[in-house]
């Protein structure tokens, strides 16, 4: 696949928009400003990125707990996000949901999930809507391979596959849910092992090499465009923070040292030592670059931080669609 | 048109039938879906006929899994279609219990209302057929203590029909009990599409001298309880509440303030069942009309015995009913 | 494999036992002598009889709805299955679980289930508790090829897989769940392909055939005695009778040929003409076999008939386990 | 021994911890099981030291598979070991329902008493840490409609520790749920291996005026309301349930029936809640003893909102109580 330098450009813009977005919501989590959970998507971004890139506006997307980098990759507004994630009036849910349900349907980021494997059907359901309505939009399922392991996930697989819908499942192996490694959680090498016993295409792909993910996603996407069915693409990765929070070493579960192989692979240094290389961008176009969506960030958090609670009264409507019964 | 009383019979699951045949005529976003809907029509046959006149598309055989049945429901109503999903029985609601309390009901508000979720669940409960434990449940506390869900049990054909149709056109997931003993049930209905109002109950006997609150299969044994205490001098008014959650507690208050005395008969299991929601309420509304304290008829607590011979005593039934209501009059006149 | 005439005469009981207590209870369901939901085994027989064979009484099997004919394989005492599917007293159960929840504990067989793949968790645990103690004891998991799409079972075998416990997972697929046919639940040919995402050895055996059933069987459950963790059988078969009840022919979901078809492979049939063939019994001796079976039979029906209902005052008892709290 | 009072504190967590080290020294066929219980010792930390101690078969690191986790626990119970596994959260029950509700509820009955399930099911609940809608439920009601569970929901560490050791001494499957928000709460606890009979409420408080029965995190903010109210002049029985299914019903009516006034005190959604089954256990064993209605006091009708500015409105407390409580004990001088 030839890749032109407008999407090494783009595949660039999108993981740098989660990194920074994702370092800034770690530090304001960490100085209590951020109330609640978060899982952020820090060392990850190749995949969101390098599967929206291959998306339109109009393809869904189902989330996971580490949400964030999925919304930021398909377009989200920073500044919503942030608002969000501080509990906000603002915020994409105005407050209601926070980092675990942070969604923006009009981008058709279908929203993260607090249960494990929960998004998968709901995904596979905006699928069906599609052939339903006989047009060619692609739903894409995020899921980590912890969620491999639940019935929910299993089931939405299944189901995708027995009505050949539109769907592409991407699988982001970063070797760990929360603090067990996977080793002890299932007994194959690789999670695409699991796409043969639901009928479905499977590719394995470096996870740090969003060039890589553009490629499997754009063949798998193109795939369930044309009305061939689902695809498995396994991609594998890494969290460099811990499973919730920031605190990033000197963990039992695993090593410093682990982590620091990884960072050595750093799917922005790699693309952006590429783009180098390939005459691309030069190192200042790229430190631009990093300073536009740092100014953006800088925005959002000053957006955030402004902005007001949502009032008292608010707490009980949007349970229920009004009219009707209600 | 609302509330026909035209004078046609069907039977309570052919008049479910026929509210899909003519929704699904009427609008082209709503299908249905679920374990041997498609081609066979449902193993009940509530869907029967629709995938030979609307297509596999709209009428979808899935594999075995209530997860991604309401999954799918869930992620396609978002998507601005409106989704009858079967789960064949209602023990299997704990199965999808995470799909249908922590998604369904909670992505509107999580999104900061951000979708609607027009989404009905159909499904069968209640005893009575020797199914045992796990194919014979009322679980409806347990959803109407999940905010976001709508709650609806129908009782009779008409019922059926009218609140199907309303259950299919709100834009809130609605979980659609039907009663399994009651399929056979022949009932006036009338043929046209007419729906039946979401939460508003009704009163399906008017009485002066108990209130008597249920629902769903009990709403007959009920009539027939007040038969036979109507011979005895007790003249009881049976509310049927229709729409579970949310509830018309209204009728029910106004109806004890005139009574002053009230029963409410369920299935399901009387500890933490929806009696002990009703019999606060109106304890709370209408504690100084109150005679005697609200009695609550319910199953008792075991599960559902398989045997015929236990069976017929776990259900509640006219004669449980009748006792119950004579010794709520009859506390009236114990010493205070 | 050397199959000696003893597992030969073994299997051909355990297979006979199925079907003419089947065919019985059949009856006497028509004759709405036996209430509530029974799913007969009838047609499938060969794999109840060719798995129990190669099991000790130690062993312990979890069921599914379909689960009389994995009883009688494992030894359950007719009588008792008899009187407890008319809901007496006498009963397995006391006439409190009936035909969805017959079971024998004695036996190990942990109970037949009304919940497609719930009895899969329920077997692994059993087999967990055998790994746990140290011994060598093996649980069998049977389960149908509709409940292969059930989160549930999904998340048994990969935490058996996981944890390398003793156990056997056999799938009886007889190519429909209810009356909806399998291709239209899976989007593969085999359910033996779902074995490797689970990191299990997957073997596909004829399911009408107890000798194949049997030495695919003696070889999964030696390895799980010897410590090597789970394995997969699909055993292909097919049920002569509906889902539910015993009405035969005249389907839409499924052809009279097809039944017929199948009929002509039956596994009784079959194994009688290979005894007969080999020498190892005569017509005869078969028909005194099946004589003495039916005669089993006939007592068991008698029993259940003369058995009298449970008394009301059980019908809230065995709810608690007395002591403690209770 | 039992309900010891020494005066070594411990925190709630500690407390469990404890009572799980001590009780697996004690029997062999106790272990532990469930995501990150291993190696880790849970996220919460509950399961610290276990497997350093008693190695990788009793400290078990699952997948994450809610479902295969009680079945590994039910299926490990009828085989005669005393597993305890671990929910995370407990809004994964839903996700476990099925296991926990139609199977392990279920079993002993429909096997008609032929086994036993010496099962307990370790989570957490409650609001109150912004961790919104899908990890701040309180589903007890859910758990304690369902015949063959039983359901505990201790206060401090002294109760944690005592009713854990009841838990898994226990024959029957027990959802044992601690609350998020008392984790770090120091208290006096016994260091020797003890246990708190479960089904026994506890009188936390002695008063004359008025009955607060409430569980779980709500004790301690009904403690504060009782202060609060005592400066009012009104003074308050607090009533501790500790053990939810089976309720001690006996104390607290014998409690109403010195009182005259009651409201009953959770976090969980008020609708369908244990407050109206508690408050219709009242009204039909003292109805002429209540001089007001029975009070109710829990969450509103909404999922639990993650912004902390809606959540600490949204989470009862002492003040809510304290008004409750004075709503109810005023009411008697309202004209009836
Ligand atoms: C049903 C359910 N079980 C457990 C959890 C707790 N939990 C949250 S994230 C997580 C790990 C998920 O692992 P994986 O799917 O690999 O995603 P990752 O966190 O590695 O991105 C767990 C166990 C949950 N949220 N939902
Ligand atoms: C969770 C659940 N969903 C649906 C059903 C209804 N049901 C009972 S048996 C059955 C078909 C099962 O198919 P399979 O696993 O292939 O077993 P078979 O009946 O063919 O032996 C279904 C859908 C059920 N009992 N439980
Ligand atoms: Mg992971
Ligand atoms: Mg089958």
């Amino acid at each position: 696949m030839e890749i032109s330098n407008e999407v090494l450009k783009d595949l660039h813009v999108r993981m740098l928009r989660i990194r920074l977005f994702e370092e800034a919501a770690g530090k304001l989590f960490e100085n209590s400003e951020m109330p609640g959970f978060i899982h952020l998507y820090v060392g990850q971004e190749a995949v969101a990125a390098g599967v929206c890139a291959t998306l339109r506006e109009d393809d869904q997307i189902g989330s996971t707990h580490r949400g964030h980098g999925h919304l930021v990759a398909k377009g989200g507004d920073l500044s919503k996000m942030m608002a969000e994630l501080m509990g906000k009036a603002t915020g994409y849910c105005n407050g209601k949901g926070g980092s675990m349900h942070i969604c923006d349907l009009e981008l058709n980021m279908l929203g993260a999930n607090g249960i494990v494997g929960a998004g998968a059907p709901i995904a596979v359901g905006a699928a069906f809507a599609n052939k339903y309505r006989g047009n060619d939009t692609v739903a894409v399922v995020f899921f980590g391979d912890g969620a491999t392991n639940i019935g929910a996930f299993h089931e939405a697989a299944n189901m995708a596959a027995a009505l050949k819908l539109p769907a592409v499942f991407v699988c982001e192996n970063n070797e760990y849910g929360e603090y067990t490694p996977r080793h002890k959680t299932m007994a194959i090498d690789d999670v695409v092992d699991r796409a043969a016993g639901y009928g479905m295409p499977g590719v394995m792909v470096d996870g740090m090499d969003a060039v890589a993910v553009y490629e499997a996603s754009a063949q798998a996407v193109q795939r369930a465009r044309a009305g061939h069915g689902p695809s498995f693409i396994e991609a594998k990765t890494y969290r460099y923070y811990n499973h919730h929070g920031v605190q990033i070493m000197g963990f039992k579960y695993r090593t410093d040292e682990e982590l620091e192989q990884w960072k050595q692979r750093d799917a922005i240094d790699a693309l952006e030592a590429r783009m180098q290389a390939g005459g691309v961008s030069s190192r200042s176009e790229l430190d631009a670059v990093r300073a536009e969506i740092q100014a953006s960030v800088d925005e959002a958090v000053a957006f955030g931080k402004d902005s007001p609670y949502p009032e008292l009264d608010t707490m009980l409507t949007d349970v229920y669609t009004l009219g009707g019964a209600r | 048109m609302t509330d026909s009383t035209e004078p046609r019979e069907l039977t309570y699951l052919g008049a479910v039938n026929e509210a899909l045949h003519q929704i699904m005529a009427e609008d082209p976003d709503v299908f249905c879906a679920g374990e041997d809907v498609g081609a066979n029509g449902g193993v009940f046959g509530s869907f029967g006929g629709l995938q030979a006149k609307y297509g596999e598309l709209r009428s979808v055989d899935t594999p075995i899994s209530e997860q991604a049945i309401i999954g799918l429901g869930i992620g396609a109503a978002v998507s601005g279609l409106r989704p009858v999903v079967d789960l064949m029985f209602m023990d299997f609601i704990l199965v999808a219990m995470d799909q249908i309390a922590n998604q369904a009901a909670k992505l509107k508000y999580m999104f900061g209302g951000k979708t609607s979720l027009p989404l009905t669940i159909t499904t069968n409960g209640g005893a009575g057929l020797s199914a045992a434990a796990q194919h014979s449940q009322s679980l409806e506390a347990m959803l109407c203590h999940v905010p976001g869900l709508t709650v609806v049990m129908p009782s009779t054909p008409h019922d059926a029909k009218g609140l199907l149709v309303s259950s299919i056109r709100e834009d809130n997931p609605v979980i659609y009990v039907k009663h399994k003993r009651l399929f056979g049930d022949k009932g006036p209905c009338a043929e046209e599409l007419f729906s039946i109002p979401l939460g508003v109950a009704k009163i399906t006997r008017p009485g002066n001298d108990v209130t008597i609150v249920t629902y769903g299969r009990m709403v007959g044994e009920s009539m027939k309880a007040a038969k036979i205490l109507e011979s005895e001098g007790i003249d009881a008014e049976v509310i049927d509440l229709r729409t579970l959650q949310p509830m018309d507690v209204d009728t029910v208050i106004a109806s004890v303030k005139k009574t002053n005395h009230c029963v409410v008969v369920h299935e399901a299991v009387r500890f933490a069942g929806l009696g002990a929601e009703i019999s606060s309420q109106i304890q709370e509304a209408a504690f100084d009309y109150l005679d005697a304290p609200v009695g609550r008829i319910g199953a008792p607590f075991s599960p559902v015995p398989f045997s015929p011979a236990l069976e017929a005593h776990y259900v509640p039934d006219k004669k449980r009913i009748a006792e119950g209501v004579r010794a709520a009059v009859e506390r009236t006149s114990l010493p205070a």
